[in-house]
């Protein structure tokens, strides 16, 4: 990754929750992007994707996952910037 | 207008009396308790939790309410959520509203509860008798909420 | 499946508590109150007295929750409703019902109420600053009972 | 009245309730039919009316009035028998 001033790397933190969390095994992390990408929650879906295994299988076309940036619900569109907050969930089931 | 989230259970009758106490143009209040069956796609349940997503909950009831009020000529709405452990029987959810007439209020209430099926961070998981699974969302809430 | 015409105060919370024990299947309940509003047709009220036909009120009341047990995939239902001398904030009428989902007590409590206005023999007899009136029936409730 | 066995008379009780019983002034009373005239409830309402005054005034074509036979909501056209209750009330307005 560069450092340059173009393509500042900044944080997102990740948060995995209901069935995923239990899929995937952990609650969150932090990941780096970087700016020149123009990041958005597809990036990183994308990202998670290609680890294999029950990232793939969670995230794979099709599954219903559902998004929020920011405790807000989101679009997979939704641009991100450095210190956002995206949770990944599955479709709720309250109520 | 309230919205609560808490392991405690409720007191519904107290929540009613609550919620319209001082307002004499109340003339409807129309409510609905959620509660937990013992049988869900015909597997017997022994139990539930229920998990949410902290950071996001409250606001997210908090714009479900906002909505309503825009939409609905309503007096004051209330949403009680419960998060934890819950065995059959006891009550997930209370939701009620206040209006001077009853067309309101009902469809109000309708409303809030339709949303919140489909918009607020709330998740299932069941405990049977051999395991646990988490509950699919169904369709039909989906439509339920696309005709408001 | 319960109806009940009485001159004393009701506890939903109770009502609603009793109505659904020990049915594990139930998880809807789906509730309305009808409450004394200090105003109507922009006058104050003071109070008001609730008249019925004694020989006639537990049947048509009775009819009226059968016929929503032969509409919509309910488990339980009940009806309170007062009579004799209210005052404004007090409670008139308590309807609830019990189902699985919550589509059908919604339907089933909205449809009980809309027949209740228009089928069953009540009368308000409203107190005023100046005198007495008996209320007027709205076109707006036969118009709502109608759409079942 | 006739007392042969063709037109015997009977007896039907009819109430007020709720602005007739306080227009006309009385909760109720008992009226007798001959059963030649295949009385109806239409019947005791045109009977009613020809009193004039607040029987003319509350039972007159056009105002809203509700009727129960035997405690059960009827119709004008409804055949009556011995011994029916009749009740006569303004559109209701519980809930």
């Amino acid at each position: 990754m560069s450092d340059s001033l173009s393509s500042a790397p900044f944080a997102v933190r990740v948060v995995y929750l209901a069935r995923l969390h239990d899929a995937l095994g952990v609650a969150g992390e932090t990941l780096t992007l970087c700016e020149t990408d123009a990041p958005t929650v597809d990036t990183i879906v994308a990202t998670l994707g290609r680890r294999g295994g029950a990232w793939a299988d969670e995230l794979a076309p099709g599954r219903a996952v559902r998004f929020a940036v920011n405790q807000r619900i989101a679009g997979r569109a939704q641009t991100l910037k450095d210190g956002d907050e995206v949770a990944i969930f599955p479709p709720v089931t309250g109520g | 207008m309230t919205v609560r989230v808490q392991t405690d259970d409720f007191d519904a009758g107290r929540e009613l009396t609550r919620l319209r106490r001082e307002d004499l143009g109340v003339g409807a209040v129309a409510s609905f308790i959620g509660t937990v069956r013992d049988v869900n796609d015909a597997s017997t349940i022994t139990g539930m939790t229920l998990e949410h997503y902290p950071g996001m909950t409250e606001a997210a009831l908090d714009d479900i309410v906002d909505e309503a009020r825009r939409r609905f000529d309503i007096r004051d709405a209330l949403i009680v959520h419960r998060v934890g452990p819950l065995a059959p029987g006891d009550q997930i959810v209370l939701v009620a509203v206040t209006s001077a007439h009853r067309g309101a209020a009902f469809a109000a209430c309708e409303f809030i509860m339709d949303y919140l099926k489909t918009r607020a961070p709330f998740w299932k998981k069941e405990r049977l008798t051999d395991g646990e699974r988490w509950v699919e969302a169904r369709a039909s809430d989906e439509d339920a909420a696309r005709r408001w």
